[in-house]
């Protein structure tokens, strides 16, 4: 109890840093996230820099910051774009009639037959690497899964008894509509959007590490922890760092988002 | 079910179709060689070869009648039919694959059949969380890096020891061990929250009676559905894992084909995709009645399961 | 001797004492009941006696001795010998309290294989039992699986694995209280009949018409602690406690309302039908007679509450017609009420938005909220609480106030007291009622509570399977059951 | 690996180790692609008609004897008579003369291969008896004799071509038939090539017969860190092209050979026709606006020279005194860019001129290792230092390709291996296949004509020495760095020998464990 408490309130502190990190990493990072100095290569980590510097002498702690607004933009940007069509497409279908709303859910059903990491891999296929591309391939990877949820909840609500009890009362359909149902779906949507925003920063992540997404020399982490593999026995910190970031923003997204959906679901704590 | 079956491939296929199309700039150009100094006229030639230049809805009928075949058509860049492609690769990733699965089961089900209470447990939804919060490649290179380059006690890479497998497989199994045993362990946890739990040890039994006679079972359901989403995604993964441990197989040749805009290798993955998860399905149908005998009476559905739990 | 014999119980659970000083006896071939409130401490109590209480819980005790063992100082391994040996549990809910994964004849015969009973005559003896317990096609149902049985047969095939170890002791706990009331009465007759055969019975239940029906010895409980005890018929007709008169009280017929007398027919349903995946309800043809109070009476499943939607136009018939003679202002309290309200919104909100809807001006909004909770005894303070923050009887009210926003000349109220306890569900009866006659209005009343149809409503409709089987003024129906269901349930109310 | 069979080692399998990850993009024809991988794994299989030996001379191989005509036109070589391709068809004047049709034929699409053979300089190839084949050109072509003697120029099976020419690109047990010391048996795409000896072979350079090893198993492994992990695991017998940062973690039982590369060093190509780099004082602020120097020296762990020329140390023709006539100097870097009208600054201190930013786009094929990476890097940041912005674009071979075909980039990079100087024909001629930076300059192209039919080894110096010397002015390339090919092979391997640009050769490659 304590424990998830102490647990929920690093995450929270976590994530504010990693905020602040993408929001204003000046006020963060020691130096020019792309400046290179090839005669401090490979430093380990110390007080000149925190992190250590890669092959080209860069300093690997103002890389990580830096590399937060990316990393987690795609990651954030993706999960809200995913919610809002999810939304709309999803409530859309869940208020359609029979006939639609069965052909919207099979086409969702067999966008769900496949690995979202797969379905996000063949869409940077066709539209290119790139740091906006891959938002849109983890967006369209993410959607299905909202949609469903965003039908299901709208159906769910739809038929529920307090909207029913709206109506019987007199409420109109459209107050109805976007007074109970839509804050409803809204509500369980965020929720899982939460543990989302892990899911896509990971898949994210996964790109670049494929060379799909942004490119050198820009900071993003998982290109860093790319770039660091191949000497990792002689400079573990130009991975290690990188990996931690991705690691510990996702771990903290996902505790906030179990604990609001343990709200949502009323049981506390 | 075969219907369902049918409609899931039949969208694969058409799917796979639509990336043909919407990919940007001219197929033909793509997959003819670097600073190639070709006329249009044999550009028009290759594009006639490939049906090109027929009306969309042609190409479409006759592209889902060579599926209908079992033909995939020809890869741009290896000049092979794509099922020998994919044929030639699948063995590596099939071995990769079904290796990561088993290991993943068996840690799943040591740590939510062992680890049930107390500090262990703790420890367990901690490491779960971590291992889930984690990109798989990371996974991989940590281990990679801790046990070929640091302890040597696994080879780095290759292909032709049997101990070459371990790490990849491995790497590929955590997130799903992770997965399954927090279903699993869910599962458990809720079944012996009913009353019957309390009925079983009413009559006396020991709490590992309770978890392996009744317990278990309940949450093998949930676990099973979502395994078998799972095995789809283990493609996904390979890709990342083949990578890392430049290991051979299908999701290397998944990745190049995208890198190289190699579409009617991408296409039969996608096909091949929509396959295993027909197959996986169609096995998981017949095996949830068995586990849970009430599902006998309903249809069989073709479902991905409970949104969060897919990571 | 007393095969259970207690002395000084105490059980505290994070600190507060839940359970005090309760002392117990039963003895072979007796039943005794335990009853009270929800909360009082029953169920703890009779969990206390097979060593399972819930994770958190501290109990003392002075003497506990079950069967003749000094269950006194047991661990848990101590205990797990005793469980389905020497006493047995069988608990409310029988769907749930079967594993649903296993057939029936696994499950009874869990108890034999567990304290190695009957080894190689297992499947002889399980057939047996379930025999015993009047389950009728015992080969067969002991491989079915408990989602293939009536709710009245697993309820005795749990009390049959129960009985599987031959134990001293029996405790129900609620065994009854999910079932119809014809299927309640025949469960009643079987533990009566398992007492009789010189088993120990503990029987839990706060329905004194079950407990009327076998107990030997009731014990009543209040907050933790035993405050009265005694033979049945002592207990149920002269109870020394103001408590036990009130809980008595509450479970016994309420007097009957007057009767309203016949105004304008108001409605007119002909012929009404509706299937869902099988039939819900069949051609149902009644009137409804402005100021009446009509009862809809059936078990569950019978399509009770179709019909009442229907007349809400919440749902429409597939055939026949529901004819309003002029408009009228319908509204529906619903059979849950704590899913009948927006669960992000305060209560106080829901009632504004009704108010909202029936045209009344913003500015009057405040006023007639706090009047209309006024109107059915709730504090206006409560109108800032979320539904969950209310209580069960809480909410109910909650439900009527908002529905008389709307100001309903006609309300339907669909099992508006089934899930209340019978306390508060005489006070909400009483809250009916009143408001009946105060506002004139003409209810259509679901329950499938005989007890409480007689004592409110007029007119009754008795369902059955979807048709309306007998109809007709309250007192000629329960006096002259002409149809033989209508006569199976009186005589399984009684 | 190697597992020894018979006493004498005929069993025994090597394997190789090569990064290779193009390789399945439609580059296992030498004939047809550019890439230095393609040729360095077709040696197997492909012989050539004459062999370079180590000093630059050359030996006989497929031909017996050869001859130049007085007006440096035709070539007439003596075929070998005992010769057969692997799928039994024999090797005659007439699968010459069918090969190096087909190279030179545009629907091949071949680039280097073809312009090794002359280009629009082959005249033809015509079989004047059955073993005896004559190569003429339309003019002098010096160069002729050490393309012969590459795998580029070396020969498929007249069947092959015949049959299935379309599928050579892609490459497979079929269709990859030479006359080599091995035989293509086994091919996975981005996994491994496995050769197998081939018994009958009695026509190897210097004499070789059939190669000691029975099979020579290619692993293609695109990770650094892999190549040198399974080397010193002893998963692989050889791996080349290791990183000067992995050599020293190899150990002591692996053999390092590094060999320069002969001809173009890594350089930057600017493209002249397109954007910033038109102005000649941009590409010279831009050359000497980078610190090269530190940057190769650190990032390649001192391993690998700077280069200061277009063409390496090793290649003849080198032009020793550019060495240090362009040092860094980021002051006449700003000078010249102040010169050039880039005065004003923008926001973020990239330098401006009538609204437009100074900025350039780099295209990079990959996959790029991380040393080129880290010095890309280093480029990026000294730039931007004096206000250039480079803008660099990671592209896999398709979309790189597709900008590459209309030259819609500033800048790109590649080295470019050969032993012969005639390899800036290709890069700074008007109609050079690989000329990146778009030169066209009348003088140039008189310049490589001449080089082109010179047979005096001191005129073509000259004349080679007037070309580095123009670009050194010009700038249209900015050489880097000199790489070798940087080989390990595990104890027990014997016989290896490297050709000229450092590929291993294993025609007398053993094995023993
Ligand atoms: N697991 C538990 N954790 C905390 N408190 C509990 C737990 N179980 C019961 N209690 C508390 O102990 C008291 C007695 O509960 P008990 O279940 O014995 O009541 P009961 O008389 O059986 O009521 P009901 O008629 O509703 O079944 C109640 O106040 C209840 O809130
Ligand atoms: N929305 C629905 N969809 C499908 N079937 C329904 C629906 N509503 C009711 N039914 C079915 O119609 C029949 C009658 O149901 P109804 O709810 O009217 O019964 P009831 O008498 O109110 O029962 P209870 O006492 O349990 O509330 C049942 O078999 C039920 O399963
Ligand atoms: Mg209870
Ligand atoms: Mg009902």
């Amino acid at each position: 109890m304590i424990a998830r408490r102490v647990g929920l309130g690093c995450a929270v502190a976590f994530l504010a840093v990693v905020a602040l990190a993408a929001l204003f990493p000046d006020l963060l990072a020691t130096h020019d996230p792309l400046r290179t100095d090839v005669r401090s290569a490979l430093e380990a980590p110390g007080t000149a820099h925190r992190f250590g510097t890669d092959q080209s002498g860069r300093d690997v702690f103002s890389r990580v910051v830096h590399g937060a607004g990316r990393s987690v933009g795609i990651g954030l940007l993706a999960t809200a774009l995913a919610v809002v069509a999810g939304l709309v497409l999803g409530s859309l279908s869940g208020v359609s009639h029979r006939v639609v709303d069965a052909a919207a859910m099979r086409v969702t059903d067999i966008l769900l037959a496949f690995p979202e990491f797969l379905i996000a891999l063949i869409v940077v296929a066709v539209l290119g690497p790139g740091t906006v591309n891959v938002a849109i391939a983890v967006t369209i990877a993410a959607v299905p899964v909202y949609i469903r949820l965003a039908r299901t909840q709208t159906r769910t609500l739809h038929i529920a008894e307090h909207v029913e009890a709206a109506r019987i009362l007199g409420v109109g359909p459209v107050r109805t509509f976007t007074r109970h149902v839509m804050p409803g779906v809204l509500g369980s949507l965020s929720v899982l959007a939460t543990i989302g925003i892990g899911s896509s920063i990971l898949a994210a992540a996964g790109l670049s590490f494929l060379g799909l997404g942004p490119s050198e020399p820009a900071p993003e982490w998982g290109l860093m922890l790319s770039g660091g593999r191949n000497v990792l026995g002689r400079a573990w910190w130009i991975s290690v760092f990188p990996g931690l970031a991705i690691t510990l923003t996702v771990i903290s997204a996902t505790v906030i988002g179990r604990a609001l959906r343990a709200r949502a679901e009323g049981r506390r704590g | 079910m075969a219907a369902s079956a049918a409609l899931v491939l039949w969208g694969a296929a058409t799917l796979a179709f639509l990336a043909f199309r919407i990919i940007p700039g001219d197929a033909v150009s793509v997959m003819l060689g670097p600073q190639a100094k070709v006329s249009e006229a044999v550009k028009a030639g290759v594009r006639a070869e490939l049906g090109l230049d027929r009306p969309p809805l042609e190409q479409y009928v006759s592209y889902i009648g060579g599926v209908l075949r079992g033909d995939l058509g020809t890869s741009y860049q290896l000049r092979m039919p794509v099922t020998e492609v994919i044929g030639r690769q699948l063995g590596p990733t099939l071995q990769l694959t079904a290796l990561a699965l088993l290991i993943a089961v068996l840690i799943a089900l040591a740590v939510a059949l062992l680890a049930r209470r107390g500090v262990a447990r703790a420890v367990m939804i901690a490491g779960e969380l971590i291992v889930l919060s984690s990109p798989v490649f990371w996974i991989g290179i940590v281990l990679l890096a801790v046990f070929a380059f640091g302890l040597g006690w696994f080879p780095v890479a290759g292909t032709r020891s049997a101990a070459t497998i371990v790490l990849p497989a491995l790497t590929l199994a955590l997130p799903v061990a992770a997965l399954i045993s927090q279903v699993l362990r869910d599962g458990i946890d809720q079944a012996e929250r009913q009353p019957f739990a309390e009925t079983v040890r009413s009559r006396g039994a020991r709490s590992s009676r309770l978890v392996l006679r009744h317990s278990l079972r309940h949450g093998a359901a949930g676990a099973l559905t979502l395994a078998a989403y799972l095995i789809g995604s283990l493609l996904g993964g390979a890709v990342l894992v083949e990578t890392v441990f430049a290991r051979p197989g299908l999701g290397r040749v998944t990745l190049t084909a995208i890198v190289d805009r190699d579409l009617p290798v991408v296409a039969g993955v996608i096909m091949l995709s929509a396959l295993v998860f027909v197959i996986v399905n169609v096995v998981v149908e017949l095996l949830h009645p068995i586990l849970d005998p009430r599902l006998q009476a309903r249809p069989a559905v073709f479902e991905a399961p409970a949104i969060e739990e897919r990571r | 001797m007393s095969v259970v014999h207690v002395r000084g119980l105490r059980i505290e659970i994070d600190g507060h004492v839940v359970v005090d000083e309760v002392d117990l006896d039963v003895a072979a071939g007796e039943c005794v009941a335990i009853v009270g409130e929800s909360g009082a401490g029953k169920s703890l109590t009779v969990r206390a006696l097979l060593g399972m209480l819930p994770d958190g819980a501290r109990m003392t005790v002075d003497e506990l001795g079950i069967d003749g063992a000094d269950a006194t100082g047991l661990r848990e391994a101590g205990w797990r010998s005793l469980r389905g040996r020497r006493i047995a549990l069988g608990s409310q809910d029988a769907l749930a309290a079967l594993d649903p994964l296993r057939r029936i004849g696994h499950e009874v015969a869990e108890t034999m294989e567990i304290h190695r009973l009957h080894r190689g005559r297992r499947d002889e003896r399980v057939v047996q039992l379930l025999a015993s317990v009047a389950l009728p096609e015992p080969e067969r149902r002991a491989r079915s699986r408990p989602h293939e049985l009536s709710g009245g047969m697993r309820q005795r095939a749990l009390i049959a694995s129960a009985l599987a170890a031959e134990p001293a002791v029996l405790v129900a706990d609620e065994a009854t209280t999910a079932l119809d009331a014809t299927v309640q009465a025949r469960i009643l007759a079987l533990l009566r009949s398992i007492a009789d055969e010189g088993r120990a019975v503990l029987f839990v239940s706060h329905d004194f018409a079950a407990v009327r029906k076998v107990a030997d010895r009731v014990l009543v409980m209040r907050d933790g602690r035993i405050i009265e005890q005694g033979s049945a018929a002592e207990i149920l007709t002269s109870p020394r406690e103001a408590y036990t008169q009130a809980l008595v009280a509450a479970s016994a017929p309420r007097p009957r309302t007057p009767d309203r007398g016949q105004g304008d027919v108001l409605l007119q349903v002909r012929d009404v039908s509706k299937r869902f995946d099988g039939p819900a309800v069949v051609g149902a043809s009644f009137t409804l007679a402005a100021g009446r109070t009509v009862g809809i009476v059936g078990e569950s499943g019978s399509g009770k509450t179709t019909l009442a939607r229907m007349l809400v136009g919440v749902e429409r018939p597939d055939h026949g017609e529901i004819k309003w003679t002029t408009p009228q202002r319908v509204q529906l309290v619903h059979q849950n009420p704590l899913g009948a309200f927006d669960p992000r919104w305060t209560i106080g909100r829901s009632i504004t938005e009704a108010l909202q809807a029936a045209g009344v001006p913003r500015g009057e909004r405040r006023r007639a909220t706090a009047s209309l909770l006024a109107e059915v005894g709730l504090e206006e303070a409560l109108s800032a609480r979320r539904p969950r923050q209310l209580s069960g009887g809480q909410r109910q009210r909650a439900a009527i106030a908002r529905a008389l926003a709307a100001d309903p000349q006609v309300l339907v109220l669909d099992e508006p007291v089934s899930a209340l306890d019978s306390t508060v569900r005489a006070r909400v009866l009483d809250l009916l009622a009143r408001l009946q006659s105060e506002r004139q209005l003409t209810v259509v009343f679901v329950s499938h509570d005989l007890a409480v149809i007689e004592s409110i409503c007029d007119d009754v409709l008795v369902m059955r399977d979807g048709a309306i089987v007998e109809q007709g003024a309250v007192g000629d129906v329960f006096a002259e059951p002409r149809h033989p269901f209508t006569r199976e349930l009186l005589a399984a109310a009684l | 690996a190697g597992s020894a069979g018979d006493a004498d080692g005929s069993d025994a399998e090597l394997v190789w180790a090569i990064e290779g990850a193009n390789l399945s993009a439609g580059h296992m024809d030498p004939q047809t692609s550019q890439l230095d991988v393609s040729g360095m794994v077709q040696r197997q299989v492909l012989d050539s008609l004459v062999f370079q030996e180590a000093d630059g001379s050359f030996s006989p191989w497929l031909a017996k004897s050869w001859e130049v005509s007085e007006d440096g036109r035709t070539y007439t070589f003596e075929l070998r008579d005992d010769v057969t391709f692997s799928d039994g068809n024999a090797f005659d004047a007439a699968a010459v003369k069918a090969n190096f049709d087909r190279i030179v034929d545009p629907a091949t699409k071949s680039a280097q291969a073809a312009s090794m053979l002359g280009g629009e300089l082959y005249a033809g190839t015509e079989a004047t008896g059955e073993h005896t084949v004559e190569v003429s050109f339309t003019q002098p072509y010096a160069p002729f004799l050490q393309a012969a003697s590459t795998a580029q120029l070396g020969f498929w099976s007249p069947k092959v071509l015949e049959k299935s020419a379309d599928q050579l690109d892609a490459g497979g047990p079929d269709v990859t038939v030479g006359t080599g010391p091995f035989v293509l048996s086994e091919y996975t795409a981005d996994q491994e090539i496995v050769y197998t000896r081939n018994d009958d072979y009695a026509w190897g350079p210097d004499g070789a017969k059939a190669p000691k090893i029975k099979t020579l198993r290619v692993e293609l492994l695109p990770e650094a860190s892999v190549r040198a992990g399974v080397l010193s695991s002893g998963e692989a017998d050889v791996a080349t092209q290791l990183p000067p940062n992995v050599v020293a973690d190899l150990g002591d039982d692996v053999t390092v050979t590094a060999k320069e590369y002969p001809g173009l060093p890594y350089s930057l190509f600017l493209n002249e026709k397109h954007g910033v780099f038109a102005d000649q004082k941009v590409r010279q602020a831009f050359s000497v606006a980078i610190d090269i120097d530190a940057a190769v020296d650190e990032i390649f762990f001192g391993e690998f020279p700077r280069a200061w020329s277009i063409l390496g140390p090793t290649t003849p023709g080198y032009d020793k005194s550019l060495e240090g006539s362009w040092p860094f100097d980021a002051d006449k870097a700003n000078a010249l860019l102040d010169e050039a009208g880039w005065t004003e600054r923008g926001a973020d201190g990239i330098r401006m001129k009538d609204g437009q930013r100074l900025s350039a786009r780099w295209i990079a094929w990959t996959p790029i290792s991380d040393d080129r990476t880290a010095l890309a890097n280093a480029i990026q940041s000294d730039l931007k230092d004096v206000g250039f912005e480079i803008v660099r674009e990671k592209l896999e071979p398709a979309a790189y390709n597709e900008q590459y075909g209309p030259k819609t980039y500033d800048i790109t990079d590649w080295d470019f291996s050969g032993v012969d100087a005639d390899l800036l024909r290709s890069h700074l001629g008007t109609d050079g296949f690989q000329n990146a930076s778009q030169v066209s300059d009348p003088a140039v192209d008189d310049l490589l004509e001449r080089g082109l039919s010179a047979s005096d080894t001191d005129e073509r110096a000259q004349i080679y020495t007037e070309l580095q010397q123009w670009n050194a002015e010009h700038v249209a390339i900015v050489p880097l760095y000199v790489s070798s090919l940087i080989t390990g092979s595990a104890k027990g391997v014997d016989g290896l020998e490297y050709d000229l640009y450092g590929r291993p050769l294993f025609y007398d490659a053993s094995v023993s464990r």
